[in-house]
């Protein structure tokens, strides 16, 4: 069973891993998008640390809600509505319960990997953060570090993908070739939990 | 990195400083960033609030004023505003009549004002958007997010603007703007890419000597290179792909207004330079002119390069084009 | 060469050919590069006539109107218009009430206006100049040309132009222009060389993470080159150098009149930031500010960089700065 | 003696070499000028060949009366009045002779060099033409070709100077070690009258 303090290091992790990652996001957003994804999410997770120290929730349900609220309200672009979706969405499946279980919380974001993909109306395919998310949320059942690969599968998956969604879109032909950002810093948050499912197994 | 700036961080806060200083008639919200004309709700009229991100000056808050904007929400550099700001602009000019957002198409700006426009309605507050599209570079299709809003968002922006400062109700005002948008196309190249503060360095690399064509404003390229070509061939290309689309869509075959958009480091002079060759091409073609803005308007930070947008205008438009008005980038009439 | 245009040597032909095409209150003749406002004969009024290089935009062309410039003669780019120019632009404008000539202290435009003079004295047109020196980067000595005209000459233009369209004589606007640049002060600063169409390379070189204090806006290097400062040090070391000047000379401790100017490449954006930090600095400093204007008024066609242009305005001044002016590039009032 | 045509001559070869060293005029104006020099010359005297071409005129004076003319109405900045200037006053001091001397056109070069001090104000020393004008008028007295070596030596010497005239002058301690693109250019003019005279005493 996952604790709320669980959830918490998740977020932890992922806040570390974008700030250690944010110029290589910024630089992946530059051939087919705008040159800020990096700083978005940086300046997002920043705040999601920030706002979950002040006064850290109790269920691993109210972290997420938290976190994903914290995101819409500091991100902006795009990558924010859809990643606060993505982590508001979760957290509301998982209810109030003090600990889930990981097949809760598979089925959870399941449901808001669903609800990034009615937001923003893209499919598989269309070389966005989506195709990170579903390949990693389908290879949860298997396990956490199975996810992670099978998101970064994904997302290198993007690169020879015409875009169909998003700014890459604009671009036609020209977005061939180039992995998007998205998709990228979307396996870095399941890689995050990965981690932080490894360390807590092995304690 | 070649910027006046304080640091990467500050610049968007560093600016509405700047423009409290500059402007005593914007009551500008630094920490919150929001732009509101002081008498918003004086005049009991539709409250107008468009914003997206930063690094387009003067759109949008310097059309915050009389007879254009009643408030504005700038994101960061090229990052749509989030939600809270929006819906603190909103509130900021609601004066009982409703609001209209105007909103640019780009999934951050369509997804941020939704969700504001969502928490408005729940708070009570009646709220219509109207999405700008004009940018023919971009095919609208499902293959797509759709063609971009550009130079139109100021045609739109002061045409609503001049309805509802003369008192016109929501539903009218939004008509007018989707009129206006509906009427208007652009096309945008770049000569040169730009460089935000945050990543410090060009967007895209432009070898010398080539240029992109079908640019949007957020420094990303165009849909396809070519070598560098004279104004009078830039133009031919920019007015007739403009002029395909808006035969197609346009209600009338009326006159056009016409925009002709610096993206920022573009000499003024050049611009005047490349006009003459827009109204050339446009006389050539037989469409009549009513009414010319040759300026900085919708740029793209320091990026080189020109937008040309067009508006076929009927009557009404016309009059509430000419109609009154003052704000930081954009006077007349008083 | 990154540059909308049809060819280096067309450049200022084809900017006068956009200008007439966007302004149909402008008179503009294309071959002879003089730009008349069309009612200038019409009130009896003194005329007043400006000009110099072209790189400027706007200044001077995009002044003239309603209330400022009565013609303009721009010459190629960075070089002083030809007498024959000067002195056509005055005969087109003279109503009888005489011409003021209002020159940038470069040895180019005073010796052709200088020749202008002459000829129009012969011709029995009365002529006055009011030359303009308000860049305190240069001193003023037998050792220099003297202090180049920068960023004042809009106030010179504006507040004289505000005069004759009042009716005043010409021994009273050529005072008042005279009492403004006297009590104007100007610092640049480039943080890039700029282009010019006949050279086709930047004017000099500036390795990144460098910057140019003390230039002109011909795209000169400036008398001292630094590391690159964030912008609330560029705005103490530019407001600090304008008013350890203004001190000196200025005849009253009044408020000021604040152009935080662009060079032509700066956003916007970054010009008002950096406007928040001269703002600051002018606070703390104990010296009001009457009126702002921040924007790309007197560029150095793609130079990135700003200038600081502070005038002790009195009652006097205030009201005429305040007056209604109408041209392409300065509109309030009406 | 020397005829009109050997004016028209002179202005020909003058033309033919500043656009031969436009581009490197303009060079010379772009570390302490404004980097218009060599097209300002250029505009000028491709102005000065037509005018000539168009209507020669019959008498040295006449000649350069009506070539400093055009280069005051069509070059502009500094050098098209200080040229215009040297032009016209060294063809008025020519009166309507048909045919002049070696020895008048010496003087009335003279004085076409005193009028550009006086209406520029500047003195040798100062960083400006008049450092190679000087010098080569100076030298006139022994031949055409020692006057264009020593209007070129004055135009060297200008390198160590510091700038008390014009543009230059802005730039204080910067403007050491330029050369003066106007007086680069008064050598070149020196110069082609030397050529000039060369071909005319060797036929
Ligand atoms: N409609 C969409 N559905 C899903 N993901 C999207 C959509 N549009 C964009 N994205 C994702 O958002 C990423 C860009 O995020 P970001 O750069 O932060 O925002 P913006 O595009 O507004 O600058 C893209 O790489 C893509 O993965
Ligand atoms: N006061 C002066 N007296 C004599 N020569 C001058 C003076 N001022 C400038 N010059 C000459 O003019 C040259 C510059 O000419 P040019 O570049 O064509 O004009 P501008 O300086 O107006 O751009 C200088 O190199 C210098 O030799
Ligand atoms: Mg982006
Ligand atoms: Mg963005
Ligand atoms: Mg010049
Ligand atoms: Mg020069």
């Amino acid at each position: 069973m996952r604790d709320a303090e669980f959830f918490r290091r998740w977020m932890t992790a992922a806040a570390a891993v974008v700030e250690r990652e944010a110029d290589r996001l910024t630089e992946l957003d530059s051939p087919i998008g705008d040159a800020d994804h990096g700083s978005n999410l940086l300046r997002g997770f920043t705040a999601v640390r920030a706002a979950l120290g002040a006064e850290p929730p109790g269920t691993p349900g109210a972290v997420l809600v938290l976190a994903g609220r914290t995101l819409i309200s500091t991100v902006g672009g795009a990558s924010g509505p859809l990643y606060g979706t993505l982590l508001r969405r979760t957290g509301k499946e998982l209810g109030e319960a003090a600990e889930v279980s990981d097949e809760e919380l598979r089925k959870a974001l399941y449901a808001g990997v669903g609800a990034v993909a009615q937001l923003g109306g893209a499919a598989p395919g269309d070389k966005t953060m989506l195709d990170a998310l579903v390949a990693g949320v389908a290879a949860l059942s298997t396990s956490y570090r199975a996810s992670a690969d099978a998101a970064e599968n994904g997302a290198r998956a993007t690169v020879p993908m015409l875009a169909r969604k998003g700014r890459a879109s604009y671009l036609g032909e020209r977005s061939i070739g180039h992995q998007d950002p998205g998709a990228t810093s979307a396996a870095l948050l399941l890689g995050a939990l990965a981690d932080v499912a490894d360390t807590a197994d092995a304690a | 990195m070649r910027m006046l700036i304080n640091s990467p961080e500050t610049v968007v806060a560093d600016a509405l400083r700047g423009m409290a200083a500059a402007h005593p008639d914007l009551d500008v919200d630094v920490e919150r960033r929001v732009v509101v004309r002081r008498d918003a709700r004086a005049g009991g009229r539709v409250g107008l609030v468009s914003g997206g991100g930063s690094g387009h000056e003067p759109l949008h808050a310097g059309f915050v004023g009389h007879g254009m904007l009643s408030a504005a929400c700038p994101g960061e550099v090229f990052t749509s505003p989030v939600p809270d700001q929006v819906l603190r602009a909103a509130a900021a000019v609601d004066s009982g009549q409703g609001v209209l957002f105007v909103v640019k198409n780009y999934t951050g700006d369509v997804l941020n004002f939704e969700m504001a426009a969502e928490l408005a309605e729940e708070d009570g507050l009646p709220v219509e958007s109207v999405l700008v599209n004009d940018d023919v570079a971009v095919t609208d299709s499902l293959y797509t997010a759709g063609r971009r809003g550009t130079g139109a968002t100021l045609f739109v922006e002061k045409i609503a603007g001049a309805a509802a400062e003369e008192g016109a109700p929501l539903d009218r005002v939004a008509e007018l703007a989707r009129r206006v948008n509906a009427a208007s196309r652009s096309f945008g190249v770049a000569l040169s890419a730009c460089t935000t503060p945050a990543k410090g360095s060009p967007t895209f690399d432009l070898p010398d000597g080539e240029l992109e064509l079908g640019v949007g404003i957020h420094g990303e390229p165009g849909r396809e290179r070519r070598a560098m070509m004279p104004a009078r061939e830039i133009a031919e290309v920019a007015v007739g792909a403009v002029l395909a689309e808006l035969g197609e869509v346009a209600p009338a075959d009326g006159p056009v207004l016409a925009l002709v958009n610096g993206m920022g480091a573009t000499p003024l002079l050049e611009l005047y330079g490349f006009h003459a060759e827009v109204a050339r091409v446009l006389a050539e073609r037989g469409v009549p002119v009513a009414r010319t803005l040759v300026g900085n308007y919708v740029t793209s930070l320091d990026m080189a390069g020109c937008s040309v947008t067009l508006c076929r205008a009927d009557e009404e438009l016309l009059r509430l084009w000419d109609a009154p008005v003052r704000t930081a980038a954009l006077r007349w009439g008083c």
